[in-house]
């Protein structure tokens, strides 16, 4: 059943951390903005968006140990992946699918984050695949530090799985043995269903029978939460619970925050056709960007001075990003017959 | 008589067929409000209303689950599966289980099901939107497999499809949507599930394509008559289950060259399966080798704009492919 | 959340209804009894046992319209079908794989039940199939009544689809996926878990970490209820209150009865690698046809000379079922060429 | 060298596998302490215990994305599906996703992983316990397909599929778990993924066969060299993804006439493709049609016996084609 946190790990976060998140906040937004204008603009043929669930990713991002632990991300992460490592210029290649974009060689579509550097498993489209391939990882980890192979306490080894999806795949078989594999095991894995309410047109109600996604923890015997997604430092603190539980052996936490998805589905999409104008509006309102802007304005962590530098420094970056994508080739067209089989090495 | 897109065509048989038979429903996701990823579905909803144009849970093998389940009640569900590439995880339910129902059943139980699905690539859509599936379906006994070309055959096959009493694979070439149009005949008609359409006649070499790649043959044949002189019949297989043999041979029989194109990973496309044909019982007949134009092998077809394109068969390769055959 | 029942509409049973209930219970056990024996005899090639699951079954079938609502049942629903309406002789075709076996021509193994006539689905071997299939007989059920194609009222008419599984198959994906389209449209459905707390070897904590698989009708918003799977009656308290439900129009509930195979798997098994003597003894003692007989008896609703003849009556249908079947030919080999595609009709 | 039945070499292999490399772990149903329902792991459970030897939930699609998510973190899963028939909940989780890690993720992100099951008829299982399911894994580049027919490749398959580094399927012809018997080395061999191997010389035609079917071929080649003079020459393909188009077209160029066994449905079974390579790259070479000896096109295996014989290609009915195709 779902708990409500009590500890508050956010409180311990120091200024410097705290502008950070923000930053990368601001970057994923104005790099998602960039995107869409790209696309009114005829310069790129997809982008699928991570606007509005910003927080709901950094303040997990930031509970994790970045770059090491490992995240099984899907399409709308660009500010998780940002926070991992991922660069605004990695981002601009794939949205113009361009030479040397580093997680597929621009063989995927953009939006498919990946990069085994900073143990980011590169997804798919099939939504929920990456929830039992997380659980394996999980497993992978625990199995390491049962036999032998690393010590537990080895903060440069992977000490937990994260993997996220929307709340429509949590329909999936996928996810069910994913999530029930995670239970009997007993695995340092967690499951953040960013839930915007909405399967492209689909509305929650036609997608589960139940309040919170959370409340299906039930079924695996894992720890569930909710949380507001929309609340930088509220994800932050749930987070932090669930990344410690999974670090001390104690399981796996679903955690869903809720949240909304204040533009299409993608650039192909037309929301008109499904929800009101209204809904969006109002959900607007509560963006969790701005909402963190005004807390750290109101305890003078962020000065306006340095927000409009922060501004600057994100469009400087959003568009050297975008110069840089512009400015490389295509890849070859025969770099479509690479990688079919890794080679087989010396074991 | 009029003139429309391939999605129109698909979309006018369903509504017809709506409106026909209350048995009929639609789901899959957002094929309600939002009228389909594609549009296939626009205006059904309000036309029918949710009962019978349903929204379903992210889950395709339950799509296809509820569909074989309302269909064993007697209903004709038609289900869309959003892209080819998502009906892997129903796989199981359609290979174990509406594969195999009447069957199992020594006859009692059948499974009046359509299961529809856009597949094909050259839309940017890499890998996980772009792939062709049949093949995969082929090699199961118990299944009907569908890919038209022309908005004719759509609206016909279509209506074929769902007054079937087996479960048909009904698969829609993507990229030909809004591409291709033709005449469509404005009443009730059927086209039948099996045979095979001679889409261009000809005596040179036969060319064996569905989908979009039949479209591309008669682009690739008009080119290569005009240009070259080569008289190449093409035939839009259409149906891909059961084979229709006899189709195949007799076009052999007359031009004694093959050439199949498919836009899938080479290995184990569904053409290999008509290259097998062939060699077994169009040997006598052959003056040639047997060619097959595909897809490469690699695990998908990737994104970028010069890659995709590396991999799709078009006019242009298959003319090439069809004067090198020729001038075997 | 799981819930106890209080109605008891077993006490408005006639003693005639309790009796065929034992008899239906006592033939199932009888044949299952001889097809272990033709098993060891070498005179048929395969049985899985229906042993134990005898009450969970039968106070599940007399809670249904027999023969017009919609069973999908699995392989150890022999007393279920039984109490559908199929006969010993059929049971026995199919275990020697002979001409004209009802349920499929020979073609699958023994114990896939099925039948047209009875609305029992012909079920496969992979487990949790039939789950979203009899969500969509459900589906099919409601769109009926709505679209006004039957009378909700009309008995004649399928009104609720049972389908029915072992608790390990609740791992599956398509479980979860049958259970969410159930609590989403809220259909005539009921899912019997009969859980004998193994999968062939895997015991239950191994398949879940959860105390109870009918905990997991939170995660679907349907009803969920744990019963006795041994005590007859309290399964069909239970299964009336479910069946009323779905005739209302109320939604789906899951039914999780507990009991134990006190047999192997099947004839390929040999349980001694992975459970105690002890257990399966102690489970014995359980035994859900002794339980009812000693409850009719005490009741006298049952003499023991009723009894006596139950017992020469079970022989003597086993007895002739069995002659039956063998007095019976193969198929024709080219059977296997039938039924591939259904005729096109007149539509 | 010991003489062993096909499922101890098979056990073997894993426990010297798992002996020599701690990231080697077996997951699968009833793989733990019951040692597998065909006993393929037996006493493995008890040598190394719970944490490398798993049961796994009932579930096969997360035994399959467990092991590929364990294999992305440099484990060596070897997951065992009970039977084929049971891998299609499976099939998303290898076709989309093992298949496709490598190449989407240009080469970052490797998967080695080790699918093992048992497939085929022929031991009274019916439709869902004797299905060959590998035809649909062949059109899926990234994967490595590999049946084995004797003891000896079997262990030293395994032992190169659980080294290899990308997602291999291993088949295992379950009617010759213990029908099968040979001579197998003691040592820590491999034999390479990738070559057929020639399991009989001969010169008249060329019999392409895998798992029990090459078995098969093996005795109906003996039978018709003693009783009709007919030469043979049996290709036990053994790796059939990548395909070994080399060994397929030297013998086609030797003998100049194919049959090709399969136990499979006959429409896109493995041997189109087969059929297809030779019908394009033999044809200069064939002297004959390309036959084909295969399961008939019906929806599985039934159960009755009779029916099951009736389905099955077998040493008698091998043997007969081989004499036809030789008088042709
Ligand atoms: C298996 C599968 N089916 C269908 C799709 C097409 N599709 C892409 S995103 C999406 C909706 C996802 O909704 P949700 O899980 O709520 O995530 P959100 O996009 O709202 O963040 C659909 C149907 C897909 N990618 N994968
Ligand atoms: C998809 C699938 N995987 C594996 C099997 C093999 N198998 C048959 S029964 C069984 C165990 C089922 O356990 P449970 O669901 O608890 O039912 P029980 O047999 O205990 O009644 C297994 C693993 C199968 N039939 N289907
Ligand atoms: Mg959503
Ligand atoms: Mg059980």
């Amino acid at each position: 059943m779902s708990t409500i946190t009590t500890a508050r790990p956010s409180t311990h976060l120091n200024e410097q951390t705290l502008r950070e998140m923000f930053w990368v906040m601001l970057l994923s937004r104005r790099l998602d903005e960039r995107s869409w204008a790209l696309h009114r603009q005829g310069k790129i043929a997809f982008h699928i968006s991570g606007m509005g669930h910003e927080a709901a990713q950094v303040g997990s991002a930031f509970a994790l140990n970045r770059g090491v632990d490992y995240t099984h991300p899907y399409y709308r992460d660009l500010a998780l992946s940002l926070a991992m490592g991922l660069t605004p210029t990695d981002f601009m290649l794939s949205l113009f699918g361009k030479a040397g974009e580093p997680s597929s060689g621009a063989r995927q579509m953009p939006s498919h984050f990946g990069s085994k550097r900073l143990n980011i498993v590169s997804g798919s489209a099939p939504v929920a695949t990456q929830v039992p391939q997380a659980a394996g990882l999980a497993f992978a980890i625990k199995y390491k530090q049962t036999t032998g192979l690393v010590d537990p306490n080895d903060a440069t080894q992977p000490r937990v799985a994260l993997t996220s999806l929307g709340e429509g795949a949590t329909s999936q078989g996928e996810w069910h043995e994913g999530m029930n594999w995670a239970g009997v095991h007993k695995l340092p894995f967690i499951c953040l269903v960013q839930n915007n309410i909405y399967a492209i047109s689909v509305p929650i109600e036609s997608q589960m029978a139940v309040a919170n996604v959370a409340d299906r923890a039930t079924a695996y015997g894992v720890t569930g939460v909710v949380v507001d997604g929309n609340d930088l430092l509220a994800v932050y603190d749930v987070m932090v619970e669930a990344v410690e539980r999974a670090y001390a052996g104690e399981g796996a936490t679903l955690v869903e925050a809720k949240t909304y998805r204040p533009v299409p589905h993608s650039s192909d999409d037309d929301d008109r056709s499904y929800r009101s104008r209204a809904e969006v509006e109002e959900w607007k309102q509560k963006d969790p960007i701005n909402r963190f802007r005004d807390y750290l304005i109101a305890e003078t962590i962020l000065s306006p001075a340095q927000l409009d530098d922060y501004e600057h420094r994100a469009r400087a970056e959003v568009d050297q990003a975008q110069a840089a994508a512009e400015a490389t080739p295509d890849p070859a067209p025969e770099a479509a017959l690479g990688d079919i089989y890794a080679p087989s090495e010396a074991v | 008589m009029a003139r429309m897109t391939l999605i129109d065509a698909i979309r006018i048989a369903m509504d017809e067929e709506l409106d026909r038979d209350t048995r009929v429903f639609i789901t899959g996701e957002d094929v309600g409000p939002r009228g389909g990823v594609f549009r296939a579905t626009q205006g059904l909803f309000d036309k029918y209303g949710a009962t019978r144009v349903v929204d379903s849970p992210l889950a395709e093998l339950s799509i296809v689950a509820v569909g074989i389940g309302a269909a064993l009640a007697d209903l004709r569900p038609i289900c869309e599966i959003q892209f080819a590439d998502f009906i892997h995880p129903a796989f199981n339910q359609i290979v174990n289980e509406a594969a195999k129902l009447y069957y199992r059943s020594d006859g009692q139980w059948r499974v009046p099901l359509v299961i529809r699905a856009p597949y094909g690539g050259g839309i940017g859509g890499g890998l996980y939107h772009s792939q062709s599936v049949e093949a995969f379906f082929a090699h199961v006994p118990g299944l009907k497999i569908v890919v038209p070309s022309t908005p004719q055959d759509a609206k016909g096959l279509l209506k074929s499809a769902v007054r079937d009493p087996n479960p048909v694979l009904y698969f829609e070439p993507k990229k030909g949507y809004r591409a291709i149009k033709g005449e469509v005949p404005d009443d009730d008609y059927t086209i039948p599930i099996g045979p095979a359409r001679v889409a261009r006649e000809g005596g040179d070499l036969s060319v064996f394509a569905y989908g979009m790649m039949a479209h591309y043959a008669e682009q690739a044949a008009e080119q290569v008559a005009q240009a070259d002189g080569i008289d190449a019949e093409v035939i839009d297989l259409r149906t891909l289950l059961p084979v229709d043999k006899d189709a195949i041979l007799n076009s052999i029989k007359k031009t004694n060259k093959a050439l199949i194109v498919y836009e899938a990973n080479h290995t184990m496309g569904y053409g290999a399966e008509v290259a097998a044909v062939i060699g077994d019982e169009g040997f006598e007949y052959l003056d040639g080798p047997i060619k097959r134009l595909t897809g490469p092998d690699v695990p998908a077809m990737p994104y970028s704009h010069a890659m995709q394109e590396f991999f799709m068969p078009n006019p242009t390769s298959i003319a090439d492919a069809i004067r090198e055959l020729a001038a075997y």
